[in-house]
C-alpha cells in the first residue's frame, strides 16, 4: 500500500499551513490537531480537579474540621464533580481520541465538519473556563453538588448561575462532537468499509453519540430552567409555588445516566482495540460486541430512575426502573466475557497498555457488580448516598474510564508523537496508581455500608479508619499519577523515535506512518475484508 | 442521485399541503369550542400530530428522503414517546 | 484550508442534510423537556390549566398559527424556485416567509405586552397570589413561547443569510443545500409551534 | 452489622448476601482466568496465536447465565423491599420534620422531640416532611431510608427488635451543615416510653417562648446555638448585654450587644463581623424578618440572659 512515508512526507505535527506558530494550533480544523488540544485542555482541568479531590481526602484524615471549613468543603466537592464530569469523563476519549483516530481508523481524512469540529472545541474552553470561573466570581463556589438538586440549587446564595450555564455550554458543545461522529460514520468510511468492516472503536464512538445527540438537550433544557427558576422566579421545581422538585431529578437523570454510558462506551471501545493487538488475534465476537454497545445505549436510556428508588417514586417505577437496570448489565457482562476470550490462545505480549487494559475489567467488575448492588431495591434502600456509591463511581468511572484512558495513551502515545516512552516507568507508575487506587476507594466500600453518607464534612468516630485508610491511598495514587505523566511528558520529544508499527496492530492507523501525516493518507486505502485479520490465512470458522 | 435530489414538490402541491394545514388548525379550534371535556386534548393533540405528520413528509420532504432518515425520525419520536411514558409510570401509580 | 489537498473534500449534500436533522433531533428533545414537564404539570393540576389557558387570547394563537403555517409554505416553495432556476421567485417568497416572520414576532409582542400590562409575568404580585396551577401554566407559557420566539429569531437571521446567498448567486440550482437546510430548520420552528398551539391556548 | 436490629434487616440482607455471592464468584474467576490466559499464553513462549474468531454458542451461553442470575438478584432485591411499602394498620404514627439542619419528630399534641424514640417490638410510621429543602432519614441499623422532599408524603415504616440507640443520618446533601444533620434514635420498652411520652406532654404544655419559635423556624438556630455550643456563629447563650470584639471596615472595636447592634447584625450582618468569625457567611434577613419579630427574638435573648 502506498501509505509509506514518501518523500513528500510532511507529519501533522510539523505541518505549516496558513498559520504560524500558536495559531496554525487555535485556527486548525486537522482533526488531530483538534484532538490534541482537548487532550491539553483536558489534563490541565484534570490535575486541577484531582488536586481537589486529594483537599478532600486530607480532610478526611480527621473528624472535624481539619483544613477546611465546611462550606468549603462542599463547594470542593461540588467544582470536582462538576469539573470531572463535564469536563473531563464526559467529553474525554471522544474529543481526544476519537477525535483523532476516527477519521483514521475508518480511512477518512478528516471528520465531516471540521470547522464546526474546531467550534466545539472553542464552546468546550468557554464552558469549562466559565465553571472554573465559578470558584472566584461573585458570591462564593457554588455548593449544590454536581447534581444541581432543586430546591437547594434554586436558593442557595452562591454562583450556581455561572455552573449551570457553564454546564449548558460544555452540554452543547458534546452535542456537536456527537453529531460530528455520527455523520463521519455515516458518510465517510474509506470504500468497502462496511459497517461490519469497520474497527470497534468507532462503533463505540457511534453508539455513544447517539446518546450525546438526543439525550444532551434534556439536561440542557433543565439546566434552563433552573437558571429561569432563579433568576425570573418561575416556580417550576419549587414547590412553594406548586412546583415540583422530584420533576427535576427525573429530568436530571433522563440525561445523566444516560452519561455515565458516554463516559464507559468509548472506554471499552479502547480497550477493545487493545486486547486483539496484544494477543495477534482477532477479536472475539465481533458481532455480540457491537449488538452490546447499541443495547447499552438503547437500554440506558430507561433506568434513570434508579437514582431516584428513595425519592418517593411509584412502587411500579421503583420496580421497573430496577429490572431495567439489571437487564443493561447484561451487555456488559457480554464484553467482558469476550474480552477474556480474545487473549485466549493468543500470542500475548504483556505491555503497559495491555496491562492497563487488563486492570480495567478488573476494576470495572468491582464497579460492574457493586452498581448491581446499588440497583437492587433492598440494597439500595440502604445504600443509597451512602460512601458506598461514591466507591462505585470511582471504580467505574475512574477504575474504568480512567485506566481505559490510560491504556489508551499508552498504546497511542507512538503513533501521536512518533516517540516511545519508558516501558519500564511506565510499568512501574502502574504498580502505583493500581495499588493506591484500591487503597482510596475500597474503604469506602466498607463504610459505605456501615452507613457513612457521602457529601459529608465530617464524620461519626466510627468511620474513621475507613477515612484514614482511604486518604492514605490518595496520595499514593497521586505520585503513581505523576510518575506516569512526567514518563508521558519527558518522552515526548527524546523518547526513541518510534515505528509506524510498533504493536503489530492491524487497524487502519498502523497503516501509516508516526506521526500521521496532515491528510492521513496519502491514497484511501479500500478495505477488502473483516477487520482485525492477523493472519494470512484464517481457518474457516 | 438519490430520490430526494431528483425530486422537487410542485408549487401545486405544496398550496394543497397548506390548504389542508389550514382546514386541520380550523378544525381543532372548531372541535375545542364543543367543550369534548377530558377527551379535548386527546383530539386536540390528535389532530396537531397529522399536521406535524403532513409538515415532516411534505414541506420537509421526508416522503422523498433516504429510507435512512425516515427511520431515524421514526425512531426520535418513538424514542420521546417512550421517555414520556417512563415518566409516568412514577406519575400515574403515585 | 491550504493548498494541493484540501481537508474539504467536494460537497457531501446527503452529510449536510444528515446533520441537519440530528441538529433538529436535538432541537426537539429541547422543546421535549418543556412538553414533558407541561405534561406532569397538566396531569396533576389540570382545572388550573383548564382555567389558565383560558385566559390566552385563542385568536392571537390562530393567527399566529396560519401565519406560521403560510410561511413553511412560501419557504418549502422557495426551494423549487431555486431548483428550477427562478431565482427572482425564490428571493420573493424568501422574503415573504421573512415578513410573516415578522408579523408573528410582532403579534407575539402585542401578545407579551399585553400581559405584561395587566402584571403577569413571572414573579408580579399578581402572578404570585395566583393558584398553583395557574402559576406553572404561565411560568411554562412565557418559556415555552420566549424559548419559541428565540428559534424564530435565529430562523430569520438563516433566511435572511440564505435570502443574501440567492441574491449573490451563491444558491443556485446545483447547490441549494444551504437553503433547503434553513427551510428544514423554519419547518422545526412551524411545527414545535403545532404542538404550542393546542397545549396553551386550546385545551380549556 | 448484619445484627438485624429491625424487621427490614432480614430481606435486605439477604439481597446483599446473593449480589455479593455471586460477585466475588465472578470477579475472582475472571481475574483467575485472566491472570491463566497472560501466563500460559505469552509471547515470549513463542506460541502461535490461534485464529478464532467467536462462537455463537458460547455467546448464548454467557448472556442466558448471567441474565438467570440477574433475574435472580432482582428477585432478591425486590422481595426485600416490598415490605416497605407495605404498612401494618396498627403502626404508631410520628412525623419527622426536616428542616435545614435538624430533625424534629412530631408527636401530635405539640409533643415535639429532637429525638426519634420508640417502643420496642411496635411497627412505626415515619411520615417525613420537610420545611426547606430535600433531606432524607437514614437509619443505617434498620436499612432504612426514604427522602424528605418538600411537598411530597413520603413515609417509611418498621418495627424494632432491640432496645438501645442507633444513629439517625440524613442523607441528602442539603446544604452547609448536611453533616451535622444528625440524631439518635432510642428504642426502649413500652412502659419507659410511656414514661418518657408522658414527660414530653409535660413539656409540651409548657409553652414555648415566642421568640424561640420565630428564632427556629427562620432558621437562626441552624447556625447559633442557645447552649452556648459554637456552630458556623457565634452562640446565643450568654450574649445580651456581652461585650463584643468586632470587626468593622478592617478596624478592630469592642461593642456591647445591645438592641442596636443585634438589629445590625440580623439586617446587615457582614458590616460587623465578631472576631473569630469570616464574613459573608450570613446573609441579610431584610425581607424576611420584619422588624416586629426581630423585637420578639430579643425578647428571648434577653430571657436567655436571665434579665427577665
Ligand atoms: C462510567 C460511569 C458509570 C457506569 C458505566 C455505571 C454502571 C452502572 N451503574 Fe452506576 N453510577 C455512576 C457511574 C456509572 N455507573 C455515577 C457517577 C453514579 C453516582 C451519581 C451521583 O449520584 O452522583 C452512579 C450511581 C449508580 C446508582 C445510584 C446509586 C444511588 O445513588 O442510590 C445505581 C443504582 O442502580 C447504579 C447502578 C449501575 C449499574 C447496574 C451499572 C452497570 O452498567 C454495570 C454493569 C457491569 C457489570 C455487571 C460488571 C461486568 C460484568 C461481568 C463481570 C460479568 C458477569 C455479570 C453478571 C453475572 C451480571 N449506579
Ligand atoms: C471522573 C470522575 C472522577 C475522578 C477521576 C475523581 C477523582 C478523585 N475523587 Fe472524586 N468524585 C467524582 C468524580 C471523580 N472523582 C464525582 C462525580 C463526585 C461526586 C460529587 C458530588 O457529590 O456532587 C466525586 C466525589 C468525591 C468524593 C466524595 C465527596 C463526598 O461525598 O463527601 C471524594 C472523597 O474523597 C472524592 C475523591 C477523589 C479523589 C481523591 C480523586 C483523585 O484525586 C484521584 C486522582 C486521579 C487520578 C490519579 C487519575 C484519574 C484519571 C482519569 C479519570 C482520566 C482522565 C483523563 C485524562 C487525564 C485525559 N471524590
Ligand atoms: Cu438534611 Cu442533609
Ligand atoms: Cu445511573
Amino acid at each position: 500500500m502506498n501509505n509509506q512515508p514518501g518523500d513528500g512526507y510532511i507529519s501533522y505535527l510539523d505541518y505549516q499551513g496558513k498559520h504560524r506558530g500558536i495559531l496554525s494550533w487555535l485556527l486548525s480544523t486537522d482533526h488531530k490537531r483538534i484532538g490534541l488540544m482537548y487532550l491539553y485542555a483536558v489534563i490541565i482541568f484534570f490535575f486541577v480537579a484531582a488536586f481537589l479531590g486529594l483537599a478532600m481526602r486530607i480532610e478526611k484524615m480527621a473528624p472535624g474540621p481539619d483544613i477546611m471549613d465546611a462550606q468549603t468543603y462542599n463547594g470542593i466537592f461540588t467544582i470536582h464533580g462538576v469539573i470531572m464530569v463535564f469536563i473531563i469523563v464526559i467529553p474525554g476519549i471522544s474529543a481526544i481520541f476519537g477525535n483523532f483516530f476516527l477519521p483514521i481508523m475508518i480511512g477518512a481524512r478528516d471528520v465531516a465538519f471540521p470547522k464546526l469540529n474546531l467550534f466545539s472545541w472553542y464552546l468546550y474552553i468557554t464552558g469549562a473556563v466559565l465553571g472554573v470561573l465559578s470558584q472566584f466570581a461573585g458570591d462564593g463556589p457554588p455548593d449544590t453538588g454536581w447534581t444541581f438538586y432543586v430546591p437547594y440549587s434554586a436558593e442557595s446564595a452562591t454562583n450556581v448561575i455561572y455552573a449551570l450555564t457553564a454546564a449548558f455550554i460544555l452540554g452543547f458543545s458534546s452535542i456537536l462532537t456527537g453529531l460530528n461522529f455520527i455523520v463521519t460514520i455515516h458518510r465517510m468510511r474509506a470504500p468497502g468499509m462496511t459497517w461490519f468492516r469497520m474497527p470497534l472503536f468507532p462503533w463505540s464512538l457511534y453508539a455513544t453519540a447517539w446518546i450525546q445527540v438526543l439525550a444532551t438537550p434534556i439536561v440542557g433544557i433543565t439546566l434552563l430552567m433552573v437558571i429561569a427558576e432563579r433568576t425570573l422566579n418561575i416556580g417550576f421545581f419549587d414547590p412553594a409555588l406548586g412546583g415540583d422538585p422530584l420533576l427535576f431529578q427525573h429530568l436530571f437523570w433522563i440525561y445523566s445516566h444516560p452519561a455515565v454510558y458516554i463516559m464507559i462506551l468509548p472506554a471499552m471501545g479502547i480497550v477493545t482495540e487493545i486486547f486483539p493487538t496484544f494477543s495477534q488475534k482477532p477479536v472475539f465476537g465481533y458481532g455480540a460486541i457491537v449488538i452490546s454497545s447499541i443495547a447499552i445505549a438503547a437500554v440506558g436510556y430507561f433506568v434513570w430512575g434508579h437514582h431516584m428508588f428513595t425519592s418517593g417514586m411509584s412502587y411500579w417505577s421503583r420496580w421497573f426502573f430496577s429490572f431495567l437496570t439489571f437487564i443493561v448489565a447484561i451487555p456488559s457482562a457480554i464484553k467482558v466475557f469476550n474480552w477474556v476470550s480474545t487473549m485466549y490462545g493468543g500470542a500475548i505480549d504483556l505491555k503497559p497498555p495491555l496491562l492497563y487494559a487488563i486492570s480495567f475489567i478488573f476494576l470495572f467488575m468491582i464497579g460492574g457488580f457493586t452498581g448491581l448492588a446499588l440497583g437492587s431495591l433492598a440494597t439500595n434502600v440502604h445504600l443509597h448516598d451512602t460512601d458506598f456509591v461514591v466507591a462505585h463511581f470511582h471504580y467505574i468511572i475512574f477504575g474504568g474510564m480512567g485506566f481505559a484512558f490510560f491504556a489508551g495513551i499508552h498504546y497511542w502515545y507512538p503513533k501521536i508523537y512518533g516517540r516511545m516512552y519508558s516501558n519500564r516507568i511506565a510499568n512501574i507508575a502502574w504498580g502505583i496508581l493500581f495499588a493506591g487506587f484500591n487503597l482510596l476507594y475500597f474503604p469506602l466500600f466498607i463504610i459505605g455500608i456501615q452507613g457513612m453518607p457521602r457529601r459529608y464534612f465530617d464524620y461519626l468516630p466510627q468511620f474513621t479508619t475507613g477515612q484514614v485508610i482511604s486518604s492514605i491511598g490518595a496520595f499514593i495514587l497521586i505520585s503513581g499519577l505523576i510518575l506516569m505523566t512526567a514518563n508521558l511528558i519527558y518522552h515526548r520529544k527524546r523518547g526513541a523515535i518510534a515505528p509506524a508499527n510498533p504493536w503489530k496492530g492491524v487497524t487502519l492507523e498502523w497503516l501509516i506512518p508516526s506521526p500521521p501525516p496532515h491528510e492521513n493518507f496519502v491514497e484511501i486505502p479500500e478495505i477488502k475484508h473483516k477487520p482485525y485479520l492477523f493472519a494470512k490465512t484464517e481457518p474457516k470458522e | 442521485m438519490s430520490k430526494s435530489d431528483t425530486h422537487i414538490s410542485r408549487y401545486r402541491e405544496l398550496a394543497l399541503v397548506l390548504l389542508a394545514l389550514l382546514f386541520l388548525t380550523l378544525l381543532s379550534v372548531l372541535i375545542t369550542e364543543l367543550h369534548f371535556g377530558a377527551l379535548s386534548v386527546f383530539v386536540a393533540l390528535t389532530v396537531a400530530s397529522v399536521k406535524v405528520f403532513i409538515v415532516l413528509l411534505y414541506f420537509m420532504h421526508l416522503k422523498f428522503e433516504s429510507l435512512l432518515l425516515r427511520l431515524l425520525v421514526g425512531m426520535v419520536f418513538v424514542l420521546y414517546g417512550l421517555i414520556i411514558i417512563v415518566t409516568f409510570i412514577d406519575y400515574f401509580f403515585r | 484550508m491550504s493548498t494541493v489537498h484540501s481537508h474539504s473534500e467536494p460537497q457531501d449534500h446527503a452529510a449536510d442534510k444528515l446533520g441537519m436533522w440530528l441538529f433538529l433531533f436535538t432541537e426537539l428533545f429541547l422543546f421535549g423537556g418543556l412538553f414533558l414537564v407541561y405534561a406532569v404539570f397538566r396531569s396533576q393540576h389540570s382545572v388550573s390549566f383548564h382555567n389558565a389557558a383560558d385566559e390566552l387570547n385563542a385568536f392571537t394563537g390562530t393567527l399566529n398559527t396560519v401565519v406560521l403555517l403560510v410561511s413553511s409554505m412560501t419557504v418549502a416553495m422557495s426551494i423549487t424556485a431555486v431548483r428550477y432556476g427562478e431565482r427572482r421567485k425564490a428571493m420573493l417568497l424568501i422574503g415573504v416567509t421573512l415578513i410573516l416572520a415578522l408579523v408573528f414576532m410582532i403579534n407575539k409582542y402585542f401578545e407579551w405586552s399585553h400581559k405584561f400590562h395587566y402584571d403577569l409575568y413571572p414573579g408580579s404580585e399578581v402572578m404570585m397570589n395566583m393558584e398553583h396551577g395557574e402559576i406553572l401554566f404561565f411560568g411554562l407559557y412565557y418559556m415555552m413561547t420566549g424559548l419559541h420566539a428565540l428559534h424564530v429569531l435565529v430562523g430569520m437571521v438563516l433566511l435572511t443569510i440564505t435570502l443574501v446567498k440567492v441574491q449573490r448567486k451563491r444558491i443556485t440550482v446545483e447547490r441549494y443545500h444551504l437553503l433547503e437546510n434553513s427551510a428544514l430548520y423554519w419547518h422545526l420552528v412551524d411545527l414545535i409551534w403545532i404542538f404550542l398551539f393546542p397545549l396553551l391556548y386550546l385545551v380549556t | 452489622m448484619f445484627s438485624g436490629a429491625s424487621n427490614m434487616v432480614e430481606g435486605v440482607d439477604r439481597a446483599f448476601a446473593v449480589i455479593f455471592g455471586i460477585a466475588i464468584v465472578f470477579i475472582i474467576g475472571i481475574s483467575a482466568f485472566m491472570i491463566y490466559t497472560v501466563i500460559k499464553y505469552r509471547r515470549s513462549k513463542g506460541h502461535e496465536a490461534k485464529q478464532f474468531r467467536g462462537s455463537l454458542k458460547l455467546e448464548i451461553l454467557w448472556t442466558i447465565i448471567p441474565l438467570a442470575l440477574v433475574m435472580l438478584m432482582f428477585y432478591y432485591g425486590w422481595i426485600g423491599f416490598a415490605p416497605m411499602r407495605k404498612v401494618p394498620p396498627d403502626a404508631m404514627k410520628i412525623v419527622a420534620i426536616g428542616r435545614m439542619w435538624e430533625w424534629e419528630f412530631d408527636y401530635g399534641d405539640g409533643r415535639m422531640s429532637p429525638e426519634l424514640v420508640i417502643p420496642v417490638n411496635k411497627p412505626v410510621r415515619i411520615d417525613l416532611k420537610s420545611e426547606d429543602v430535600n433531606h432524607s432519614l437514614f437509619i443505617p441499623a434498620f436499612r432504612v431510608k426514604e427522602d424528605v422532599v418538600p411537598g411530597y408524603n413520603n413515609f417509611l415504616w418498621f418495627t424494632p427488635y432491640y432496645v438501645g440507640e442507633y444513629d439517625i443520618l440524613c442523607t441528602e446533601y442539603c446544604g452547609l451543615l448536611h453533616s451535622s444533620m444528625t440524631s439518635k434514635t432510642r428504642v426502649m420498652s413500652q412502659e419507659d416510653f410511656d414514661i418518657w411520652l408522658d414527660q414530653l406532654a409535660e413539656a409540651a404544655a409548657i409553652p414555648v417562648p415566642e421568640g424561640l419559635i420565630l428564632l427556629r423556624n427562620t432558621g437562626c438556630l441552624a447556625c447559633h446555638s442557645v447552649d452556648g455550643s459554637k456552630l458556623v456563629g457565634p452562640s446565643f447563650k450568654g450574649y445580651w448585654g456581652s461585650e463584643r470584639v468586632i470587626t468593622e471596615n478592617g478596624v478592630e472595636t469592642s461593642i456591647t450587644a445591645d438592641e442596636a447592634y443585634t438589629l445590625k447584625s440580623i439586617y446587615d450582618p457582614n458590616s460587623q463581623v465578631v472576631k473569630g468569625f469570616s464574613p459573608g457567611l450570613m446573609q441579610s434577613y431584610t425581607d424576611v424578618v420584619s422588624e416586629e419579630d426581630a423585637l420578639k427574638m430579643i425578647e428571648y435573648l434577653k430571657e436567655l440572659a436571665g434579665e427577665i
